[in-house]
């Protein structure tokens, strides 16, 4: 299978949904770029690149330059998909969410209930996500709790190139709103993945590692840390299982409980400051369902109860390490 | 423009569903049979109705809290909806959405919104996507005095002329914003005067006037149609009541309120308008005050006999498939 | 003690702080009413009348009401802040978050942190929170997850007329950005209520009832409705003790972890959907620092994950019930 | 107005500061010195200066991500801000905030900021609380062309006429949002027209040209001391750079660049000025330009040497209490 980055696998997959359905279209802040300028069009295609070259194949009526709007962009991409578009809306990075959660969380993600289950809102947010940029407070959030505890919401963190085509493919196939987040410390990560067009099911855990001691719990950057973490502790003969759940909105709690009731040990890793998280979301079920299986406490691996740091001094200490995660896996590994 | 007998018996019958509606809806909250907070549009009716009759199903608008009245004037069903505002399984929403969320998507109305300026930039979305599927309709959004200064309409406004997307934005100016003047709230004291900012032609008409208001309408709506872009219309017309049912309106003073009802209502001077032009008469007009009437009677009398919804319903409708 | 509402307790703190200290300030749409209108000035003195009486003692130079802009509102309180005063800046309807969430989790938040520790950003917002009034999806949320999980918040969910005037007192003078969350359907619920000015710390739970065999951590509205269930089953029996934490942001565990070293169960109750809500945090964290002490599964009793039904059947199966409490208590008092 | 020898020195060294600390932050970078997202300010000078030498440490001003203009040209320690941005532990925010989020409140500079339209409204507060407190400073928030089409932007000109609040809202128009043009961005193509319709009075003039920036804005500042209420004006000048360091500005020409570079200049355009009408000599400002070189590089040096924040600092700095 050929190798390509997360940023190429992203992009395949727009390409393919945007062929194959003239309702798919893009819009958000530079994700042509251009528009109105002297130079090239497509100057951009999205900050990181990610759009390139699809205003060229599908023209700029559907691959839409917005101004910097945001709740114009996620609410005209949730009045589209109500009026029968599927569109895509780029939030660039998800710490712009404070500017137009409204759009999302009140509107699109409601829209069905509200409306005694006639509406049908098939919208598609992209947003990067994630530290390591040295970006600074704003610019290095993750932020996936505050959707994925919105119910309406559907919410994709993938880990690996492969992953990210085939969820991107249903997430735009999908008939719900869904949140799509990109770790943008990853679009340079190298993966197999088919030509083709392909969609992996929402709600399916992956298991990047067979493991019968200790269960780990991890989504979209911290998958490659969790893996090297196992692969650090078979040598000191702790046996651990990665899952992944791919999206936390539907969560797959039965594989993680599967897990569990194998190793009798939970260690959930979150790329997110600890209060209210994912982490403590995921721990807090496997303590209700999954209790008389558990002979360790759950340790939760996570971000300190602060804003994202600038200094790469502490950035690095700040985000859930190799090095912390196999520490919290020892720690249980005993009991 | 000569509008026709048909036209104008429309028109007259949607002003005074909506009326009698209120009526219906403010007797029952009073009585206790109605839930929650409603709002109502008593004294708006022409705009409501002026901006509709321009429209078709195809056209989409986007509404308010206040949203009853554009309910009724995009021709929603009125059994529907007062069956949805009574919290009962088979209203328009399941009884899940209630007076502040009522939509119905088949005949283009697509949301009361209980978000002050949540609508404006979800009719930016409807009318891209009429854009990019190169229809011919339009969307409207309503949004009140209070609402023109939410930072989401602004956007939604510039949006619109960047993308040159067939929308009308309506601002209904009914004086005030919960308990605030418009004149205090809009710091340039002329929500119309901004379109021009923005890049947009404006009209501002008497909001009691349906015929002003259909004239001023139908020439935005024209102007979309062809592809010219959107454009703002606003509609001046006091609320004949609080801002929701039980507002003690300390803010207005009672000579103007009776004033307001008295001198201001745009069935009246409809009723005088046509009847004395002698296009319609009086005869022609009590008989629909009856047969809505009745309708109206009916509605409420089905919505309070109905059943509410059950456990069974409480977790469905939230994903198409989850 | 004089017998006082929610209401006026709240309106008495406000008082007091503001005949104490000209810096602070009150700013909101209708905190006053009547603005640019014919009829009287304090028309509403906020929509449900805590603010009442206030524009007439401090004016309309301190009681300020504001265009419906709220991300200017938010924006105002923690810029005014920053200069020196102490705003408190009223949201209404917790629900309208999301058109101004950006100026309190990326600005106010974080003005600390990303300035060095130079920034004093001393604002209170106050909102209405939580169900029962039938007002539909956009208006009966509590969302106090949302801020919980911001570092650099502190949030308060007072149960009781007598908390809610000690801790906005507190709340106005603490030096950090505090949300204050108010629930709606309890300003009319009376208690004993001071005259004179107090304060109660943050990150201090208050015991409600003294029990041995099953612990039940409650805010809020949840308070009162854990309350009944723990005297419901006094006659089965079960002796409860219920632990109102008060605030979640700063949070006192160490309470927590007390009294479940005390009964080895633990039940929470939050209104909240239940993905990444308050119970989970909590869950979470006896799941890893107490888990030694518990007997049974952590159960929490939470709100379904669908948006706020409108219709009064509904809602009153939606938000958590004494008896949905009161079988949570009985499966793990047995267990 | 005529402006003092020393002011027009000041002027210059200041922006001669500006410039030869965006060059060696450019430079730095590309040598893999400094992290993170970088916006210059380079071609933009005269804007930042011409406004803050009309402000005194009292008077209070909101930036953006391009804000070390701003800081510079409102006394902010240049060494602290050079240690800031390479994230060092004594630099002006302990290594925590960044290029994007300096901050120097003692000096009336109330943040850098990384949310487009994230300052105008905190500027606004700072306005009230100087309105509160009887004052007669003023505070002023920066906004890009593209940043002129946030909701919050919007929202704050309003709050400001309003409260009649001493702001003075500046529109920095360089040309470019990103990569996307501001005629593009900006449906009305004009900025500085859309104030009249908030109620405001407003100016645009030659961002390139420092005296022309000054003299605009002091009149904005002596009307919001005076108390009559806040004011608009957009400065015209394109940076001269990409977006961010890094930045291909395949949106632009080379050609347009290189004119813009050579004749767009404010350091040039204002040395031609002031040496035409002999108010200052080439050697005084060389000179000058000397001085600056120096403190530049002493602040690069120095901050290339400066310690790393460490673990301790981690969790500090979150809340003045917990
Ligand atoms: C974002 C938001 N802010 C505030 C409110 C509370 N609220 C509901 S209606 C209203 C007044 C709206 O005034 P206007 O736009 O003039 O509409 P009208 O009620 O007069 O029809 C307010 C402040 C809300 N629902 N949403
Ligand atoms: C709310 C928000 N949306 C988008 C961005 C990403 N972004 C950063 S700078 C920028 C362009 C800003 O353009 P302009 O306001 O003209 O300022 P300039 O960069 O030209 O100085 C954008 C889109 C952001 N930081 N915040
Ligand atoms: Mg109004
Ligand atoms: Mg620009």
């Amino acid at each position: 299978m050929p190798q390509k980055s997360m940023r190429q696998a992203l992009n395949e997959a727009l390409q393919h949904e945007m062929r194959r359905d003239s309702k798919v279209i893009l819009l958000g802040e530079d994700v042509a770029g251009g528009a109105g300028c002297e130079g090239e069009d497509d100057a951009y295609g999205g900050v990181l690149g990610v759009t390139k070259g699809l205003v060229g194949e599908f023209g700029r009526a559907r691959v839409i330059d917005t101004p910097i709007s945001e709740s114009a962009i996620m609410g005209a991409a949730a009045g589209a998909a109500l009026a029968g578009l599927r569109p895509v809306a780029d939030l660039m990075f998800v710490d712009f969410l404070g500017v137009c959660f409204d759009q999302i969380f009140n509107q699109a993600a409601k829209f069905r209930y509200m409306f005694g289950g006639k509406a049908v809102t098939p919208m598609v947010m992209r947003a990067m996500i994630g530290g390591g940029f040295r970006a600074g407070g704003q610019h290095s959030q993750t932020l996936h709790p505050m959707f994925t505890m919105v119910p309406g919401l559907k919410v994709v963190m993938p880990s690996s190139p492969y992953d990210a085509k085939g969820l991107l493919i249903q997430a735009i196939r999908d008939d719900d709103p869904v949140i799509f987040l990109e770790h943008k410390a990853m679009y340079d990560m190298m993966g197999e993945v088919p030509d083709e067009a392909y969609v992996i099911p929402f709600g399916e855990a992956n298991f990047t590692r067979e493991g019968k001691d200790v269960t780990v719990v991890a989504l979209s950057l911290m998958v490659d840390r969790a893996n090297q973490a196992a692969d650090l502790l078979k040598k000191e003969g702790i046996s651990v299982e990665v899952v992944d759940p791919r999206t936390t909105s539907p969560l797959d709690l039965d594989s993680i409980l599967e897990s569990v009731e194998k190793t009798g040990r939970l260690v959930v890793v979150d790329e997110s400051p600890p209060r209210c998280s994912l982490a403590a979301d995921i721990a807090a079920q496997v303590a209700e369902h999954g209790f008389d299986d558990l002979n360790a406490p759950i340790i939760t691996v996570t971000c300190p109860h602060t804003p994202s740091p600038f200094s790469p001094a502490l950035e690095d200490l700040y985000m859930p390490s190799v090095d912390r995660i196999a520490d919290a896996i020892r720690k249980v590994a005993k009991k | 423009m000569q509008l026709s007998r048909d036209t104008l018996l429309k028109a007259y019958r949607l002003m005074r569903t909506i009326r009698s509606f209120e009526e219906r809806v403010f007797a029952e909250f009073e009585r206790g049979n109605i839930p929650g907070f409603v709002h109502l549009y008593s004294g708006q009716e022409a705009s409501a109705v002026g901006v509709c009759m321009n429209l078709t199903d195809a056209d989409k608008i986007g509404s308010t809290h206040r949203g009853h009245g554009h309910c009724i004037a995009k021709g929603v069903d009125v059994r529907g909806m007062m069956h949805e505002i009574y919290g009962k399984q088979d209203g328009l929403c399941g009884g899940k959405g209630g007076s502040m969320h009522i939509a119905d998507l088949d005949k283009g109305m697509i949301g009361a919104n209980a978000i002050v300026g949540g609508a404006p930039p979800l009719a930016v979305g409807a009318a891209l996507a009429i854009k990019t599927r190169g229809e011919d309709s339009v969307s409207v959004s309503f949004t009140g005095d209070g609402g023109s200064n939410q930072g989401t309409v602004f956007e939604a406004m510039n949006l619109a002329v960047v993308l040159k997307l067939p929308v009308i934005f309506i601002y209904e100016n009914n004086g005030f914003g919960e308990g605030t003047g418009h004149d205090y709230a809009v710091g340039s004291r002329d929500i119309a005067g901004r379109a021009a900012g923005f890049g947009m032609p404006a009209n501002r008409v008497d909001g009691r006037d349906f015929f002003a208001v259909h004239q001023a309408v139908k020439e935005a709506v024209d102007r979309a149609r062809a592809g010219h872009g959107p454009s703002v219309v606003e509609t001046v017309a006091k609320r004949f009541g609080g801002h929701f049912v039980g507002d003690a309106m300390a803010y207005r003073t009672a000579e103007e309120r009776e004033r307001t009802i008295r001198d201001d209502d745009p069935l009246k001077i409809f009723r005088k308008k046509v009847t004395d032009a002698q296009l319609l008469t009086d005869e022609q007009l009590d008989a629909l005050d009856q047969e809505v009437a009745q309708l109206i009677d009916e509605s409420a009398r089905s919505a309070g006999e109905a059943a509410f919804p059950t456990l069974a319903d409480l977790e469905t409708d939230v994903y198409v498939d989850y």
